[in-house]
Formats: structure tokens, C-alpha cells, sequence
């Protein structure tokens, strides 16, 4: 197996939740590297609507980490021109539903600015923004758009799981030279199950590397973010009938770790990737498709896919989880190929 | 990497916002903060006047009830208009009910004057499927929360009036904070350059959540981009009810009279926090927005106008209320008598025609509902 | 098969090119249905840089085509306002490359506007352009984005590959009442080898229903569009070492005819999918995910996509048969799959 | 189904573009049309007007030779600036050689007034990797298609050189319909709010392929939407050269002195088709272009005025040219000697550090390479 533990032992650690990781994360980049800054909506004196930036401000003033125009495109536009003159922007878009009003400048600029000036020209910047559903909020304030992002060239694009990757991987988006898109869980943010002891320092996790979260020899559970928690449930509930469920946390969507997926199915043979974006298209397709082509002859059954529907994420607040992938829903996806 | 992002007194203030102090404008008024006229010869008849302070009083109590059901979990997240009730009322009155009303996330009390129901409003921010219906006998176009495509819209709503030759025209409202997006531009120079019959009218309440109106822009007021589209453009206290009232129904006429679009700025206030979610504490004082209640009150100055033309008192002011709390207690026990919403709402209206993603996302919505033990 | 033959024997006909059978169903659908109105930029006097709208301002007056501010997200954003107000719109964007500046009005509007209202507001709008490269244009002008619209609910997405259905998939486009994004291959316009004899009356081919291009049982070619001529190509040199090809034109990529990929899968068992918009995350991990599903035990090969690379179109004039695919990059696994 | 769409003569007024006619403001001259000045308080030293009047006809030779070239398809694509030279050169000319220029398409002139090789310019519309890779000694940011990106970058790199403390500034392009766009807006408010040195030039050459300015927008002038921002707004006679160049020199030595960013208008005619695909007949008359040709020509205008001062003649003329025409003779036989292109170009610069499936990618090129007999 690829990696199953990646955590270093030595050093001083504290309990995190996943929102004080990532805090703690930018105000480490913050202090390590003077051409990084912050800015986007409500970042600056408020500390964002999730309060991640909290007290960065402060610390590092006003010409690091600053309120702007409510803009996207302004935002991540004015990021390209800012990276490309040498500082490292490190901006937040309110939530992922908001990314489009940026998609041009993503698509057409984000995307293709170092390839369009054969390398004079480098784009080392970090888009971060609240993501995933579940919490009942307002329409738009519960999306997934990470498909968009992976089939679009030239960028990255993490989606941690649990304060430990979220830290690592933050601080390894801030040192990437390539553009990287970082998507924090919403209901994992406070989720005190997901607090953790967690590094002091400055450490990183690489991007391109998935994790296995979970050993297991039946079913291999792909996932990714706020899902792997759903996967981890339905893995402990499958474990008391016999079964043994072996979870993928992809980490990064984009690039994808293939080696680490076809070795998990080679041994298990049997597939469920579960996902919160809509299915038709997502980024579980992908993945199925990677593994159509480099591991069909492991397969002992269909791949499975759970994902939310096609349509908009459910803005009808008491029915939400029929829609947003569960435990229980993946439950029902072992079963199948199980008895595939 | 950069040597020293160098932190400089100046370059914080660029990072604050700072507007270029060189107004020469004044927001139009017809009643002063005191409730006394300033323009004796604008003041409408006073029927209208009354029904303009009830439709208020009407809104600030169902705002705060709002506010209450949220804090009781009996709401989901809420946008509060309160304080904004001059701005909105006043205007969405302008409209006649055909007319089309493209409205944000905030505009409860501009949908509710154009006709929508308490209980739908109630049930719309509770997440029922029964609220999000929007009724078929009125011409509002759905709430919308990514800021701020309305407006897109509501120029688009307009041309296609125009276009079927009906004499429909279409108003729609953004926040100060929205003028920054692309959107907002797009909106009304696509109706400059079209002569869309539609208004546009930002809701300048001082603050996008946190982020205070000069970070937004250097310029003063922003209705001064008017003249950047050729159109006309109208600086308005937004808490005196009757100079938006005017303003609205000047523009509306001019749209309607085929002179295409115009673009008010209301200055206004939001005295709420801008959410049930969230808390002004950490980014404005107590004092700014008591001021803008004890002073400024949209709903007590024209109170005090009536008061001083003799056309209200003490009793009226009771009766009032009465009514108004029980009309809401009816729309409140007929939405929390609505039928939990079936999971299969999920699905509904997910396309005309729907392909065999849709199909087979149905079956599985039922083994879903099968699962959590029957449907409801 | 589901398909084989579609074409109407009745009824008088004429040769067109792609770009004639275009221009002949905007013409008919104007003048069958007084809501149709058609705007964008250059499309009223100019008749559109691919002078797709000829003629038509001109027979239908000013005020049913029309030239428009220079902006996607506004002939996008109005579409939505006019189509809610009882008009039919059918805009046209210069480019598929220059989508994205709509990209927030599609994705949080086009797409759900009618989910939102349920069933209060309907969005029957149609958003055409040129898309696909091979012809050595500026940058943004080659791309091929149906992906970002496939995965976005609520709306259908047309990507015809000759006259007829072109044509036909128009007319049922305009009177459908979702929202349809139609692809128009720039490559195809004008080619006489696509010329054709095409019915001059109203007709209509509908959405979601694939066709059988071309009948065979050894490999299963799934495409559409401008791919469609290449994959011809590559079945007629199969053809000559004895590989009998079937081709499958999806014609729609939203919704996906699946019978018919399945109907073809379970007879070859060996697979390719072709397009020309980049690999990852593209309509072809879709089309294998799917298949992966629900015809596993029907390969025999492991799926192969021959699709752009994971770059912007290449720019480089001279290059682009290397990155474009190709018949000679098909025919490459087309022996791949049956050499496994 | 609507009834009909009546199309009513009022309606088509709409539809072709009208601007409401009560313009104030005349564009800002330095030389009249016929050479002589009409300020000669603000004539340069004649050292100066003699570089700009050199390099914008070697700039009008690149331009027609360009033109040529490619319609023996020895270029591909090009968009033409003929007609644009003094609104380029004037403008790029004002920044010193380490400010930061964000170009459009037809940005050429003001590129290689900034540095820009011949040779490279040639190999870039060539599609010629080469020609891609911008000069390392040059703050020029590449050139964008989709309109208009590059006016978000310019901010976005001036507030950079800001927040560095570089003293540089930013100077960015747009033709009169990118200004229809979003991110118009929002680049100039953006800079607006965080005082960001950028200088936002509009070039105002009537047309935007085959749609006229007045389809775009019902205000006079473009420029007028600087007040919008509370930023200064300047109208200035784009084909004359010193106008021009004097008007971009006060924007960007604001900026650099810390007064934020301008907006100018430039009023110029591209006297070309839109790019070498381009057709005129089908939208314009001939008569148009050829009185801006005959009458408003911006190069003839500073030369008349230099012939005016006794600092040019014919002799001085023909050296001129047979320089620029050797030059270009140069550039062109170094772009021609260039090796044709690798096509492992393809997935260069793709990524710095590339995943699996550009990994896997790099080998099917390889794969392609050998199908097609070979590398290059
Ligand atoms: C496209 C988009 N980006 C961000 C948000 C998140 N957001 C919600 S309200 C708000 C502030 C809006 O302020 P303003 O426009 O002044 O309206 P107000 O809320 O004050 O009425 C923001 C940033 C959004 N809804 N849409
Ligand atoms: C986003 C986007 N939409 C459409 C186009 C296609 N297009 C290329 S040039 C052009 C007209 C531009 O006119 P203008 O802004 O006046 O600049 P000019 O070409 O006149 O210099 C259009 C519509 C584009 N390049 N980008
Ligand atoms: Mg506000
Ligand atoms: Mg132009």
C-alpha cells in the first residue's frame, strides 16, 4: 500500500478541528513568506463568514490580509496579475457556489496563464472556499464544484478530510508553484469528532497523494472530504456484519492518485466512489473510468456511484438527507456490489 | 519571493476603503427625519401615505417574528430587511401588479408589497417546497442568492416585455455591496443599450455583512454611474417612504412611458444583523445602528407625519397592531398546518423532459425513502 | 438497435452544408413561433462571424434578430429573463471559448430557474456556438466545453454531426422548454462531405436519442460532433483489415441515450470513446462510468478514450494534429482494445 | 406561445444602437487633424515627437506587412491595429520600461513600443511556440483573447507592485465593446477601491467586429463612467498622437505618485477589417474608413506637423523607411530561419509539477510523434 500512515511522530502537537487547522495553517504561511496575502470577502475584520481568517489581520496587518470588492472574478483576476508579479495569493470566496461568477477567469486565465507565456509568467496562487451540504443553509450555500475545477487544465485542486491534511495540504498549496483550488467541508469545520492532535509547526502534505484511511479487503470505498467520514460510518456498520470496507481518501482531486486507487482495487475488485456533487458527470466518473481502463480484469463487479442528484442541491431543509450521499445510502452501494 | 510586503500607514488606508469627500449631492427627501415635509408641494395624498405606514409597520413586526422563528429553529437561516422597510415597501408599491419584480435574498418586504403571501414567505424560508412555489397570478421572479443575477434578469424580463409589446416593466433591487460584481454592470448597460423598461434600484444599506460601503468603492455615491450608462440616476433617502415612493414612481412611468431604464440609490440602513447567522458585534458598533433606530427610523417618521397631519393616533396605532399580529398568527398556523413536504419534491421540476439519469435518480430517491422508513 | 435509419423518405429535400441546415431551422423557427427572437454579437447585421444568421434580420425584422452589447453573461442573463416572460430566446455566443463569462448565469440560473420557482418559471432558451479546433485559429477559439454543461442539472446539450440531424435537433431544441446549449463544429460548417440532402420542411429529431452512424461488431466507437467524420474515417481503414467498427453519434450529450451505448457494448464488448475536449473529467468518463456500471460483464477490452490533452487547445498552428484527436489516434486504439 | 412580436419602427430604433445626444465634452487635442496645434503650450520637445512619429510608421509598415503575410498564410490569424497607431504607441510610450502592460489582441503596436521584438511578434501570430514565450526582460503579460481578462490582471498586478513597494505601475487595453463586459467593471472598481496604480485605457475604434459603439450603450461617452468610480476620466483624440501620449503620461504619473488608478478614452477608427478573417463590406461603408484614412490619419498628422516645424522632409522620410523596411526584412528572415516547431511543445509548461495523467499523456505524445514519421 502506497502510504497508510503519513503523520510524523516527533513534535509538539495540539488538538485542532479542522477550522483551526486551516487557520493555523495560513497564519504559518503568513509568517513564513512575506509575499503571501489574503484577501476576499468579510477576510479582513470579520475573519470570513466561517471565521478562518480570524486574528490574521491583526497580526500581520492590514496589507496582508484584507477585506475587497464583493467580486469573484475581481478577486481571483486580480490574483492572477498579483501572482504574476510575485506575491502568492491566498484569497477566499464565500462559498463554492459562488466560484462561477470566476469561472472565466479560472477557464480562460487561472488555468493558462504560465502555458500561454511558456513559463515566463507563473500563476502560485490559492483559491480556498467553503464547500458541501447537510447544514440547511441558504441555496447556493451547500455546492460541490469540484468536476468543474478537475476537468479544467492547469490547476489543482485539494479537498481534505480531517485537520491533519487539511494543515498539510493547505501549506503545501501556499508553496505550489501550479494554482490550486482548496475546498473546506463546511460541516466539518467545528465537527468535534474530526478534532485531532495536530502539529504546531510547518509541515506539508503532497499534493497528489491519496491516504488510505481505512485497510480492507472487500469493498474499496473511494471518496474524498466530508464524505470519507460518511464512508468511515458505513465501513464500521459493514465491519459488524463481516465486511471488510478498505476507504480511499483521495486528498487531491486534481492531480488524481491513481497508483494508490488500482492498488486498492486489484486487492479488493469491488468499487463504490462516493461523492456530494451531482453524479452525471462528476468526479466519480473519472475515477470509474481510470479504473475501466487500468484495472478492468481486477473488477468482480460493477462500479458503483454514490453521489448527490442531478439537480441542484436540495434547498428543502428536512429532506436534505435524501439527497446529500449518507451512511446509510452507501451501505445500500456495498450491498450491491457485494452481491454483484 | 518578495522581499518584504512592506505594511505602510498608507497602504492600510487603501485596505479600509476610503471615498473621494467631494459630494455634491444630496439624497432627495420629502419628509425630514422628524416626520416634518421638506417638500410640502410632493406630499401625496394622504390615503396613500397610510397605507404606505401600515404596509411598513406591517413588515417590521413580520421581520422580527421572522427573526424570532429563526432563533427558534422554526426558520432556517434568515435575511433581515429590517430598517430597510421605507426602501422596499415604497418602492415595490411604485409597481402596478403586473408588473415584473426580480428580487434578492433580502427583498421580503418588496415581494410581500407586490402581493406574495406571509405563509408562502414563511414557508419559502423554512425550506417547504410549498413556499418555493412562487404563485401563478403574480409576476415575481424567484429569490436569488448569488449576487446578483437578478438584475441580469430583470433587464431580460423587461426587453421581453418590450418585445411582446404587453406595457409590462420589470424592477429589481441589489445591495450596495452587489454594484462591485460584473453582473451589476452587464444589468444595466444591457438595458441602456436596449431602452428595457426596467428599474434598478440599489438597497445602499451601509454594509455587505461585514464589509463597510467605502472598501466597496472610492466614488461617493454610487448611483453616479447613471451617467455612465446615459441614463437617469437618483441619489434618495432611503428611509423617507414617500421620496422613494416618488423616485420609484417617476422611474416606473419612465420606463413604462418607453424611456428606458433608470437607476436609483436608496440610502438606507440595515439595523439587523445580516443574517439570523450572524453577528454585527464583530465588525460594527452598537451605537451605529442605535443611531440609525433612534433617529433615522423609516417607520416612525412617517408615523409622526400622520401624527402631525392628524390623520393617526394612539388608537389607530393599536387597532394596527392588533390586526397585523393576527393576520400573521393565521398565516403562521396555516403554514405550520402545511403537510410535511414529500422527499419526491427532490426531483420535481428537476427538468420538463427528464433523461435516464433522472429516471433512474428517481428509483433510487425511492429505495432512499424506502430506507429511512416511508415517504414524509 | 434502437436507430439505425431516422430519415424521413417524404417530403422535398436540398443539399446543405452544416451551416445551411442551421440557418434553415432559425428561419423556420422564426417564422413558426413569434416568441423566437435570436441576439448576440454580430448575429443581426453582420449574420454572426460564421454568418449562421444571414438573411434572417433582414426576412425577420429588427426586433427578432438583433445585435446586442458585447457581453456572455447578459445575452445569457436576459435569455433567462425573457424566456420567464413568455419569449423564446435563441442566442448566440461567438465561441464556445467564450462561454465562461456566462458561466454564473448557467450554472446558478439557466440551470435551476424553474427547479427554483417549481414549475412557476420555465427557461425554454437555446444558446448556440462554433466550437472545435483543427483549423489553426487565435486561442479561445478551439475549445470544445460541453463537459462543464453536461454536468450541470437542468439543462441539455445538443452536439449534432451532420446537416440532417443538425438541423433536426435545432428545431426540437428551440421548442423544447429546458434549456438546450447546441454545439456547432466550426471544422463541419462549411465542409462539402457533409453536404447533404436535407428535408426543407420542419422537422424535428429528438433530444436524448443516439444514432448508429455506422453498424459493426468488433468495436464500439461512441462520439459526436466534429469526432463523428474522424471516427468514420478510422472505421473505414479498420474496415480494410477486417474490423468491422459500429459507430454510435450520441448527437445528445445531455441527456445520454444509454440503451444505445449498451445495445452496442453488449454486442462488441471492446469500446472506445472519442472527443475532442481534454481527457480528465471529460463526457468520455461519463460514457465509461456508465458502461463500467451497467455492461461490466460485457467487456471484453478495457475502455479506451482518445480524447485533447490536459491542456488549453494547442495554440501552436503547426501542432495541432498532434493534440487534436485524430483518425490515425483512434485507428491506434481501436487496435489497443482488440489487442487486449 | 406569445401573439407576436410586433415589430414597431420605435422598437428598431432600439435594436440598431442610439446615443442620447447631448455631449458636453469634445476630445482633448494637442495637434488638429491637419497638423497644426491647437495647444502649443502643451507641444513636446520636438526630440520626442519625432521618436513617436518613427515608430508609428514603422509600425503602420509591420502592420500592412503582417496583413500581407498572412493572407499568403505565412501568419495565421492577426488582428490588425492600422488606424490605432497613435492611440498605441502614444499610451505605451508614456511607461517606463519596467511598468507592467496588459495586452488585448490587437495590442501589438503598444507591445513592441514596450519592448517587444519584430521577430517575436511575427513567430507569436505564426502560432509558433517560440513567439509564445514572452521575453524575460519584459514586464508584458500575455496576450489575451477573451475579452477582457487583461483588464482584472492590470489591476491585479498594479495592486502586486503596490503591495511589493516596486514603485511600478500597470497599463491595460480594451476596445470600446469589451467595455459591455463584466469584468470591465470590475477591474476599474476594483482599482478604484484599493488604489491601485493601473492606468485603464479604452480604445474607442467604433467597432466591435460588425456592431457599432452605439449598439453597446446609450451614453455618449465611455470615458464618463470613470465619475462612477470617483477616479479620473479623460476623453482624448485618439489619433493624435501627442493628445494621447500627454493624457496617458498625467494618468501614469498619478498613479505612480500614489493617486490611484484613471480610465481614458481613446476615440480612434480601425481603419482595417477586425482580424485578416474579417470582411468590411458586410457592415460598413468604404466611405467611412476612407475618410478617416483621408482626413483623420494619425500618422500624417504629426508627420504634417513636423514638416510644419521644419524637422522633417522628404529625404529624412525615405531613410526612414528603407530603415524600417531592412529591419523588418531582418526580424522576418530570423522568424523564417526559426526550426519548425517540436511538438512536445504540446505539454510543456502544462504544469510545474505534472500529474499522472499528464504523465501518461507525455507517452501517447511520444506515441503520435513516431505515428506521424518523426519529431518536428
Ligand atoms: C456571488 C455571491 N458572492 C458572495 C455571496 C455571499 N454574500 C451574501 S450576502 C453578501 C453581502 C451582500 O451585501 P450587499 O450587496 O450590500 O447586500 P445586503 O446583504 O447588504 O442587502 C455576500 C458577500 C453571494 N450571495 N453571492
Ligand atoms: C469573451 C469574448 N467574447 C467574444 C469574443 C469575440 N470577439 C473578438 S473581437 C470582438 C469584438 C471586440 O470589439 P472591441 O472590444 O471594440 O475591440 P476591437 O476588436 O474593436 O479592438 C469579439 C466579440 C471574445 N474575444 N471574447
Ligand atoms: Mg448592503
Ligand atoms: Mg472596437
Amino acid at each position: 500500500m502506497t502510504q497508510t500512515v503519513d503523520r510524523p511522530v516527533e513534535g509538539e502537537t495540539r488538538p485542532m478541528t479542522m477550522a483551526a487547522a486551516i487557520t493555523d495553517a495560513l497564519d504559518l504561511a503568513l509568517a513564513h513568506d512575506p509575499s503571501v496575502v489574503m484577501y476576499g470577502e468579510d477576510v479582513g475584520n470579520l475573519g470570513g463568514v466561517y471565521r478562518i481568517t480570524t486574528g490574521l489581520q491583526k497580526k500581520h496587518g492590514i496589507a496582508r490580509v484584507f477585506d475587497c470588492p464583493l467580486t469573484e472574478s475581481g478577486i481571483v483576476g486580480t490574483a492572477v496579475g498579483m501572482a504574476a508579479v510575485g506575491m502568492r495569493p491566498v484569497v477566499e470566496l464565500q462559498f463554492g457556489g459562488f466560484m462561477m461568477p470566476a469561472m472565466d477567469q479560472i477557464y480562460s486565465h487561472v488555468s493558462r496563464f504560465r502555458y500561454r507565456s511558456r513559463g515566463r509568467w507563473k500563476t502560485p496562487l490559492v483559491v480556498r472556499f467553503p464547500v458541501g451540504g447537510g447544514l440547511g443553509l441558504l441555496e447556493q450555500h451547500a455546492d460541490s464544484p469540484e468536476t468543474y475545477l478537475a476537468h479544467t487544465p492547469g490547476i489543482k485542486v485539494a479537498y481534505p478530510s480531517n485537520p491533519y491534511d487539511a494543515k498539510g495540504l493547505l501549506l503545501s498549496a501556499i508553496e505550489d508553484d501550479d494554482p490550486v483550488f482548496f475546498f473546506e467541508t463546511i460541516k466539518n469545520y467545528r465537527d468535534p469528532k474530526l478534532r485531532m492532535e495536530v502539529p504546531t509547526g510547518y509541515y506539508k502534505i503532497p499534493l497528489g497523494k491519496a491516504r488510505v484511511a481505512r485497510e480492507g479487503s472487500d469493498v474499496s470505498l473511494i471518496t474524498w472530504g466530508g464524505m470519507v467520514q460518511q464512508c468511515e460510518t458505513a465501513a464500521a456498520a459493514a465491519a459488524e456484519s463481516g465486511i471488510q470496507c478498505e476507504i480511499i481518501d483521495l486528498r487531491t482531486i486534481s492531480p488524481i492518485d491513481l497508483e494508490t486507487i488500482l492498488e486498492s482495487v486489484e486487492k479488493t475488485g469491488r468499487v463504490v466512489i462516493v461523492h456530494e456533487a451531482n453524479l452525471t458527470g462528476g468526479m466519480g466518473a473519472e475515477i470509474s473510468a481510470l479504473i475501466a481502463q487500468h484495472a478492468l480484469y481486477s473488477l468482480e463487479a460493477p462500479i458503483e456511484r454514490v453521489a448527490g442528484f442531478d439537480t441542484m442541491p436540495s434547498p428543502f431543509n428536512s429532506l436534505n438527507h435524501f439527497s446529500r450521499p449518507e451512511a446509510i445510502h452507501i451501505a445500500d452501494a456495498i450491498r450491491k456490489v457485494l452481491s454483484a | 519571493m518578495a522581499k518584504s510586503s512592506r505594511t505602510t500607514s498608507k497602504q492600510d488606508a487603501t485596505f479600509k476603503g476610503s471615498v473621494t469627500e467631494t459630494s455634491d449631492l444630496k439624497p432627495f427627501q420629502i419628509l425630514a427625519s422628524d416626520g416634518k415635509p421638506v417638500r410640502e408641494d410632493l406630499i401625496p395624498d394622504l390615503e396613500l401615505v397610510e397605507t404606505l405606514y401600515r404596509k411598513m409597520a406591517q413588515m417590521r413586526y413580520l421581520d422580527d417574528k421572522f427573526f424570532a422563528l429563526a432563533k427558534q429553529a422554526r426558520l432556517g437561516t434568515y435575511a433581515q430587511f429590517g430598517g430597510q422597510e421605507a426602501s422596499q415597501v415604497g418602492s415595490a408599491f411604485a409597481l402596478e401588479r403586473s408588473d415584473y419584480l426580480a428580487p434578492m435574498y433580502r427583498s421580503t418586504a418588496a415581494m410581500i408589497t407586490h402581493g406574495w403571501s406571509t405563509k408562502n414567505a414563511i414557508m419559502y424560508w423554512r425550506g417547504h417546497p410549498e413556499g418555493w412555489r412562487l404563485p401563478d397570478n403574480l409576476n415575481i421572479l424567484p429569490i436569488i442568492i448569488s449576487i446578483p443575477g437578478q438584475y441580469v434578469h430583470g433587464a431580460g424580463a423587461a426587453l421581453g416585455a418590450k418585445l411582446k409589446g404587453t406595457n409590462q416593466i420589470a424592477m429589481t433591487y441589489i445591495g450596495e455591496g452587489g454594484t462591485s460584481q460584473g453582473d451589476f454592470h452587464i444589468a444595466v448597460n444591457f438595458a441602456s443599450a436596449t431602452n428595457a423598461p426596467c428599474v434598478f434600484i440599489i438597497e445602499n444599506n451601509g454594509w455587505a455583512i461585514s464589509v463597510p460601503r467605502a472598501v466597496q468603492s472610492k466614488v461617493d455615491y454610487l448611483m453616479r454611474r447613471a451617467e455612465g450608462y446615459g441614463i437617469p440616476g437618483y441619489l434618495v433617502d432611503g428611509n423617507d417612504v414617500l421620496a422613494v415612493h416618488h423616485t420609484a414612481k417617476q422611474a416606473v412611468d419612465d420606463a413604462r412611458a418607453g424611456k428606458g431604464p433608470s437607476l436609483i440609490e436608496q440610502m438606507t440602513y440595515r439595523i439587523r444583523p445580516h443574517t439570523t447567522g450572524d453577528e454585527t458585534k464583530a465588525y460594527r458598533t452598537e451605537d451605529e445602528a442605535n443611531d440609525w433606530i433612534a433617529n433615522r427610523d423609516p417607520i416612525s417618521r412617517v408615523k409622526k407625519f400622520l401624527e402631525l397631519e392628524k390623520r393617526w393616533n394612539d388608537d389607530r396605532e393599536v387597532a394596527m397592531i392588533a390586526e397585523i399580529e393576527s393576520e400573521f398568527a393565521e398565516a403562521l398556523a396555516a403554514a405550520d398546518a402545511a403537510p410535511a413536504p414529500d422527499p419526491r419534491a427532490i426531483l420535481e421540476y428537476a427538468m420538463v423532459n427528464p433523461g435516464q439519469n433522472l429516471i433512474a435518480q428517481q428509483a433510487e430517491l425511492e429505495r432512499r425513502i424506502a430506507a429511512f422508513g416511508g415517504a414524509a
